[in-house]
């Protein structure tokens, strides 16, 4: 059942969730839209089509304490970190994350799960925010998310003047029903929502990516892909940053570090990026010595690894944060019209 | 001042050349004068041999404040280091203080092996500061703080 | 992981007193690595010493932690103890529990805190210690001596005497330096210029000894054994091969109105000059800010006299670059500006002179041919006042907060020779207190008082007035009859403080030597090691060092050489092996580092590099461990830390910080 | 843009250089990305425009080590990058041919965004203005509104080294290229460290500030080392992020010569580039004015020194 | 040391225990002969102690407050300032110590010169 609530009374909105959990949406700081605590200060940011840094940190956190040993005065005591216990409700999702999120889940709620991440899951509540007005760096349709009817816990459709609720599963519903704010729509509002749909749905149908197959991609193709000769041309502009790799919302390799906090040491586990020189590094070097074979290992990952190992699902989900961010200007989109125009030779 | 402001001993590290300043540091010693047990010294051979990288750690690891002493320029015993210190580290807490450090948190003072007095002095000078600045919170790292 | 011991010094009660000593062993047993932790009354003693050698040995440790005194006491004694006991040398730190804990803190509990961090942080440096093996330097078997008075003279001669080539560089025409203006030297009497002559002339004509005079140093480089020199010798415009001294030219040069300053000033001189009759070389110079040639062109009298063809008016400046293993200082002293003295009356008469204006006057050589007279109108003073510590002992920021140490003696000297030559004459001497400790000094004074009848009055002079006549009021104050004096004098002699020479204060810069608020060079060790800086290679002679008197010169002087000619006798000298190195997997070859090094150490070299398995050529700095002398500064300018100072490493310092903020 | 693909091919067909950097067209009008030609068929791909804000000066360490000698495009800031780089010996500037291209201030697609120009399709230069078709209708706003930050503090039109320089540039200053830094100066201290930390915290250590920065080329940097301990790859606290960024702008400091790259490429829009600029104006003030990269001899105010320097005293960074 | 050595040490602000007993301040006072109690010998009283004895000196009317002495002293002892010290504690002793500034205004008409009032402040002040 969809319901609705006036664009004004959105700030109500926010302290009622509060009241029931962390509410976390998308904060403007310093002049950048990324999702952060809600508070009373906080100033909240709708019209930000996509967030800087994707919502996966409120899952799988770029930095995340494992346990502490702490040795004083020749005593050892090691402390497990403990595992989230609060809920939290993530508000303004938008539906290429949401699906960067069942990525996520394959690799870490697959076994041996991982439990500090199942906990997160567990805990969170997800409210998706359908697209009113896509970008130009907006590719989702590739991968089959429809941006209009994003799906989670709740979706949420925000038009000039009204907010859209409707509550997907048992625990949205749950949400849904501690909140008293919310009323009936009518006949003229699902109208309306569907009018917004179609819109988004045409605008789609124009985005300069519109036209993005992935043919010849998948799990059968490993042996061919990885011994093309394009590589060596398509990485050269790459400067081994990690740009794309943390704004992506389903990259999830990570690194495991011990940090000296003086009276012993603190095992965490930060985000990684297979662009960085010295990743996957062991005592004898680098599986992969050259920034070509790095390149090549992201982009074969997404493409055809992941789908090989998860029922044709692509570790990519359309996004565009990497189109835009990349210093150099390189993109997975350049990687797979790369690939196709070399197959129409 | 609160009781919390009183009972407040601040950590201080103090960067010591082994020429001038680390001599200097042993004359006010056998001179019994006095200063804070708060001021632990490191010895390095030149006041050119701090990175300012040892002295953000310092900070990280829960330092209040941070003195770095060498020999009066034109005496040091390497002729030239404590000239490249005094340019990197006027760099240095220029650019500390852009970020927002408080002002004195970091100091270089010149003192020689004879200048056992002005050790002292400075340091008494110095953590009298810190102590009127309070506990260092613009640049820690909380993961040390248990 | 290492096995570390930790010893902790009582010092006596000097640590003891102030440091729960074994706290500071208990917790350090505590301490991650540490298998051995004791204490003991005096670890560096013989017994404390074995203690440690015998736990090296016993429990196999890989790395020891004394916490005693300043390292720069005992960390070589310990270091040796440690290389006895078959554990490299480079593995022991040093925590100063003494120095910068027990002798500054009152509270024991604070002292006891302290102490227990200052011993983590060596343990945690040791833990990342590495052993080291020392290198070797030749060393140059030349020595320079930097000053020629009786100091350079005295340490050049037995330098010479055992065997090795010495230079002295004067920056004067002559040597000889302050004794050869003194007239008679206490406490025997004896000339001084016949006793100093003959070291003259001794030094001159030793085969080992080479004398630059009218020279100064320009510029030092290089480091013990290995000094490189630039002597700038000033144009003498007179060829020293040709000429014979016989001194025409002086005679018939017509500018002669050049204040003398080996006369200090009282007389003048021509413009071609020796400084006086029995200088070495022989040789004059000219005065070119006085000569009338170089001043208009015109005259050239001295050329034209000279039958030996020795006048060059073209010369200039050459520098000469020598190499030495040692380098002396001996540069002297000069008495204070009077200036902030007014009441003296130094500047408004000139019958107040100084003690040394008074020594040219008294010698036969001098500018009233040795007869006692005064300056203004070249009468005999009756009447004769010496005020003491002028200058001297003076913490108002006038003078010098020291004693000057040699004025006590020398008044007595003059009181005495004046009495004795014109009894007609009454000496006064105003003291503070009278200072005679030395073989026969205060028996010299007391000879002043009861022999030759000088009268010594306890308490300073307020104020010299000059009066209408010409004579001088002194106005004082007798503080054991607790009256104000006032005497007419004819003459009034004041004790000036002495200072170094001004050229030790950039000598010193140049040869990184550390110079105390006074100007006067640092010695070592103040009772170890007095005639050392602690710049090694660098030793002190004379008055550089510390006021002090002839004999005491002479016998520094030696003390001086005997070390001169210990570090000459070696062929090769150990040297530091905390100096810098390059990780070659992550120097960039960018050339910062060569750009900081004052030693010239850092050169680069196109080298093929394995980084696991990747295989290239580059450019890679190579630093040479012969030249650098571990000062750092490369360390720094790196940006990727591919430079690194052994001893002193990044890991070992960050180490130290850790341990302090823990 | 022709006549540099011509003047390429002659350079290549005669055996001259072995290949050109430049930049490559790609799908969209606004994301030319810098590239490497090898013939003169792939220099048909070539493309310069308004769009080409890359610095390429670093991509020739790589190519340094390559046989033959590599044409590379530059444009007068560039070249002070490029400069920096030969004097550190970094690039073998026997193993390059430059070309200086004109430049009359570059424009990104960010500043477009920040316009609240959205769902862009094609870009237009129209001389002083840009007309912009996007998916919501054409707009247009003034050519100097879409400039790269470091375009308003133009270092000048002069190329500082070429071997030819083909086109017209302008010099496109209309700031005081310090006024930031001076505001930042005149707050107080707890302002300062407030406008920092809000900037600073939303780093998300992706390195491509580093990585993209021109000297910041050390083949291991110290925070992926273990040389001091400090190997980071977290955002693990406020603190790694403040010492990562002062810890940088120390190490470029003297060598920075104010290119703009790490605030262009940030994905978190941190204005990076203040610090580096608080360096330089205070190296200015103390030692006299230095531009790095200016030429390959001058040494930096860092290894250098004169015997009466500033001290190192409080109160140079702001106000308290 | 005494209530009183401390209070003249703190009003003059100097240390008589610096003296090396040279007696240059009374050489060089004026007036030093017609004291009971000389400059060098009012610094080592009070070194000794034995301040007491200087309150009823006559030091301190014949004292000319010339300041001869505080200028040539050579180890800074600044022997007029502890006459004027303890001048004032004389002055103070006898119950005029302080002047309030609540009463100053009663205080000030025209003919009053302004240097009085400040000399009078650093006089009396405490």
């Amino acid at each position: 059942m969809t319901q609705r609530l006036s664009r004004e009374e959105l700030p109500r909105l926010y302290a009622a969730i509060a009241q029931v959990a962390d509410l976390f949406l998308p904060v403007k700081r310093a002049g950048k839209t990324n999702f952060a605590l809600w508070n009373t200060q906080t100033e909240v940011d709708l019209d930000t089509l996509k967030t800087a840094k994707s919502p996966k940190d409120l899952f799988f956190p770029q930095c995340e304490p494992l346990y502490t040993c702490d040795w004083r005065e020749g005593n050892l005591t090691v402390t497990a970190q403990a595992l989230a216990e609060r809920d939290f409700v993530v508000f303004g999702v938008r539906g290429c994350d949401l699906r960067g999120l069942d990525v996520l889940d394959r690799v870490f709620l697959s076994d041996p799960v991982d439990s500090f991440y199942a906990a997160r899951r567990e805990h969170g509540t997800v409210i998706a925010f359908a697209c009113r007005e896509p970008e130009e760096s907006c590719f989702c349709r590739t991968f089959g998310v429809d941006c209009a009817e994003p799906g989670g816990d709740v979706t949420v459709w925000l038009t000039d003047g009204t907010l859209y609720w409707r509550a997907n599963t048992p625990k949205g519903q749950a949400l849904t029903d501690r909140l008293d704010l919310l009323g009936k729509t009518d006949d003229a509002d699902e109208q309306r929502l569907a009018a917004e749909q179609t819109a988004a749905r045409e605008i789609i149908d124009r985005l300069p990516y519109a036209n993005l197959f992935l043919d010849g991609w998948n799990g059968d193709a490993t042996e061919a892909r990885f011994a093309s000769p394009l590589w060596e041309k398509l990485y050269r502009p790459c400067l081994a940053c990690g740009a794309c790799t943390f704004a992506c919302p389903t990259c999830q390799c990570y690194d495991i570090r011990d940090y000296d906090t003086g009276n012993g040491v603190q095992r965490f586990r930060c985000w990684d990026s297979c662009m960085y020189s010295d990743f996957t590094m062991m005592a004898h070097g680098n599986n992969r010595t050259s920034q070509m074979q790095r390149f090549r290992q992201r982009f074969m990952h997404k493409l055809v690894y992941f789908p090989a190992n998860n029922d044709g699902m692509y570790s990519c989900v359309g996004c565009g944060r990497c189109v835009e961010q990349c210093p150099s200007g390189l993109n997975i989109v350049k990687v797979i019209k790369a690939f196709e125009k070399e197959a129409k030779k | 001042m609160s009781i919390d402001d009183r009972d407040f001993r601040p950590v201080i590290a103090a960067f010591c050349c082994n020429w001038c300043s680390y001599a200097g540091a042993d004359l006010a010693g056998s001179s019994r004068m006095k200063y804070p047990a708060e001021v632990k010294i490191i010895r390095v051979p030149c006041s050119c041999r701090v990175n300012p990288m040892f002295i953000l750690r310092t900070f990280e690891k829960g330092a209040d404040g941070v003195i770095l002493c060498g020999c009066h320029p034109g005496d040091c015993h390497y002729s030239t280091g404590n000239y490249y210190t005094r340019r990197r580290m006027a760099s240095l807490i220029s650019l500390m203080e852009f970020v927002g450090l408080e002002r004195g948190r970091v100091r270089v003072e010149w003192v020689s092996a004879a200048e056992g007095a002005k050790f002292a002095e400075t340091m008494n000078e110095f953590v009298e500061h810190i102590r009127a600045l309070g506990k260092n919170t613009r640049l820690e790292d909380l993961r040390c703080k248990n | 992981m290492q096995k570390i011991g930790v010893f902790v010094c009582h010092c006596g009660t000097n640590i003891a007193a102030t440091v729960d000593v074994l706290r500071v062993v208990e917790a350090a047993a505590k301490e991650p690595g540490v298998v051995h932790a004791q204490d003991y009354p005096y670890m560096c003693s013989e017994a404390g010493q074995a203690l440690i050698a015998s736990a090296i040995r016993d429990k196999g440790l890989t790395g020891i932690v004394v916490c005693s005194c300043s390292p720069r006491m005992h960390e070589a004694t310990f270091r040796k103890c440690a290389e006895r006991a078959g554990l490299n040398p480079y593995m022991v730190e040093i925590a100063n529990i003494r120095e910068h804990c027990s002798w500054i803190h009152k509270d024991m509990e604070e002292a006891t805190q302290k102490a227990i961090i200052l011993a983590r942080a060596a343990i945690a440096k040791v833990h990342l210690n590495t052993p080291l093996a020392a290198g070797h330097s030749q060393v140059t078997k030349r020595a320079l001596v930097i000053g020629g008075g009786i100091a350079g003279i005295q340490t050049a001669l037995d330098i010479a005497e055992a065997g090795y080539p010495v230079d002295i560089v004067e920056k004067n025409p002559s040597i000889g330096g302050r004794m050869a203006q003194l007239d008679k030297t206490f406490p025997t009497l004896d000339c001084s210029a016949c006793i100093l002559t003959p070291k003259m002339v001794e030094a001159a004509a030793h085969p080992n000894i080479r004398i630059f005079t009218y020279s100064e140093v320009e510029r030092v480089t290089g480091f013990v054994g290995d000094f490189t020199v630039d002597i700038r010798k000033h144009a003498r415009s007179v060829d020293m091969d040709k000429c014979t001294g016989c001194g025409l030219c002086q005679e018939k040069c017509p500018s002669r109105k050049t204040p003398d300053e080996f006369n200090r000033a009282l007389g003048t001189r021509s413009a071609i000059y020796t400084p006086f009759a029995q200088a070495i070389p022989n040789v004059p110079v000219i005065d070119r800010e006085h000569c009338i040639k170089f001043k208009t062109g015109k005259c050239g009298l001295c050329q034209t006299v000279c039958a030996a063809g020795a006048i060059d008016y073209t010369q200039s400046d050459e520098i000469v670059s020598e190499k030495y293993g040692a380098i002396v200082v001996a540069t002297g002293f000069d008495t204070i500006k009077l200036d902030r003295f007014g009441e003296y009356a130094y500047d408004q008469s000139k019958d107040v002179i100084t003690s040394l204006e008074l020594e040219r006057i008294m010698n036969a050589a001098g500018p009233t041919g040795g007869h006692l007279e005064r300056l203004s109108d070249g009468r005999m003073p009756r009447e004769m006042v010496f005020i003491q510590c002028v200058g001297s002992r003076c913490s108002d920021g006038r003078g010098k907060s020291y004693c000057s140490k040699i004025c006590c003696m020398y008044t007595a000297k003059h009181a005495m020779l004046i009495r004795d030559k014109y009894p007609d004459v009454n000496v006064t001497v105003f003291y503070i207190d009278v200072r005679t400790p030395g073989k026969n000094f205060d028996e010299f004074y007391r000879r002043a008082v009861e022999q030759y009848g000088v009268n010594y009055i306890k308490g300073q002079v307020g104020k010299v007035a000059p009066l209408p006549d010409g004579r001088l009021r002194v106005s004082g104050s007798d503080l054991i009859d607790g009256k104000a004096v006032e005497i007419t004098a004819d003459m009034v002699v004041l004790a000036t403080a002495i200072e170094p020479d001004p050229s030790a204060r950039r000598l010193a810069s140049m040869l990184t030597a550390s110079i105390d608020t006074n100007d006067f060079l640092t010695e070592a060790h103040p009772k170890l090691r007095p005639v050392e800086s602690p710049t090694a290679g660098v030793y002190l002679s004379g008055v550089s060092q510390g006021p002090k008197d002839i004999p005491e010169t002479v016998s520094q002087a030696g003390a001086c050489a005997a070390k001169v000619i210990g570090l000459l006798a070696k062929d090769r000298l150990t040297t530091n092996p905390c100096t810098a190195h390059s990780d070659q997997l992550l120097c960039n070859g960018c050339s910062a580092c060569a750009n900081v090094c004052p030693y010239g150490a850092i050169s680069y070299e196109q080298r093929e590099v394995n980084d696991h398995g990747v295989r290239g050529e580059r450019r890679i700095a190579v630093v040479n461990n012969a030249l650098c002398q571990g000062c750092g500064a490369c360390t720094v300018t790196c940006p990727s830390g591919a430079m690194d100072l052994q001893g002193f490493s990044n890991r070992q310092l960050i180490a130290e910080v850790d341990a302090i903020c823990r | 843009m022709q006549e540099l693909i011509e003047r390429a091919k002659a350079l290549l067909a005669d055996g001259t250089v072995s290949r050109v950097l430049g930049w490559r067209a790609t799908d969209t009008p606004f994301g030319p990305e810098p590239a490497f030609f090898e013939s003169g068929e792939e220099l048909n791909e070539f493309v310069y425009n308004c769009f080409c804000g890359a610095n390429l000066s670093k991509y020739l360490i790589e190519s340094s080590a390559l046989e033959g000698k590599t044409l590379a495009f530059l444009k007068p800031c560039d070249t002070y990058s490029f400069n920096q780089l030969c004097k550190e010996h970094r690039i073998d500037r026997g193993k390059t041919y430059i070309i200086g291209v004109g430049c009359k201030g570059k424009i990104t697609v960010e500043r477009l965004h920040e316009l609240g120009i959205k769902g862009i399709l094609d870009v237009e230069d129209a001389g002083d203005t840009l007309t912009v078709k996007t998916l919501y209708g054409e707009k247009s706003c003034p050519y100097s509104d879409a400039m790269l930050e470091r375009c308003h503090a133009c270092k000048g039109k002069e190329h500082r080294v070429a071997d030819e320089v083909i086109g017209e540039s302008a010099d496109t200053t209309d700031t005081d290229r310090f006024a930031k830094v001076t505001e930042l100066e005149q707050m107080t201290s707890k302002e300062r460290y407030a406008f920092f930390q809000a900037e600073l915290s939303k780093c998300i250590r992706c390195n491509a500030c580093r990585n993209v920065c021109p000297v910041c080329n050390c083949r291991k940097c110290v925070f992926d080392g273990n040389a001091f301990d400090s190997v980071q790859k977290a955002n693990a606290t406020e603190f790694e992020e403040k010492m990562f960024h002062i810890i940088r702008a120390f190490h470029v400091a003297g060598r920075c010569t104010d290119c703009g790259e790490c605030s262009r490429v940030c994905p978190q829009g941190i204005p990076l580039h203040l610090l580096n600029r608080k360096l330089i104006k205070d190296m200015d003030a103390f030692y006299g004015e230095y531009q790095a990269g200016e030429d390959t001899s001058t040494v930096s105010p860092l290894t250098a020194y004169t015997e009466h320097d500033i001290e190192p005293e409080a109160g140079k960074g702001g106000n308290e | 040391m005494s209530e009183l050595t401390e209070r003249i040490m703190e009003i003059s602000g100097a240390d008589p225990r610096k003296c090396m007993k040279c007696g240059k301040c009374t050489a060089a006072c004026p007036v030093a002969g017609e004291m009971d109690i000389k400059p060098h010998q009012f610094a080592s009283c009070l070194a000794k102690g034995q301040s007491d004895l200087l309150l009823s000196s006559n030091t301190l009317h014949k004292c000319l407050s010339c300041f001869a002495c505080v200028e040539r002293c050579p180890r800074d002892v600044r022997p007029g300032r502890l006459i004027d010290a303890v001048r004032q504690c004389v002055v103070r002793a006898r119950g005029q110590a302080f002047l309030t500034p609540e009463e100053i205004p009663e205080l000030l008409d025209d003919e009053l010169p302004q240097q009085l009032l400040v000399s009078a402040f650093r006089r009396y002040r405490r």
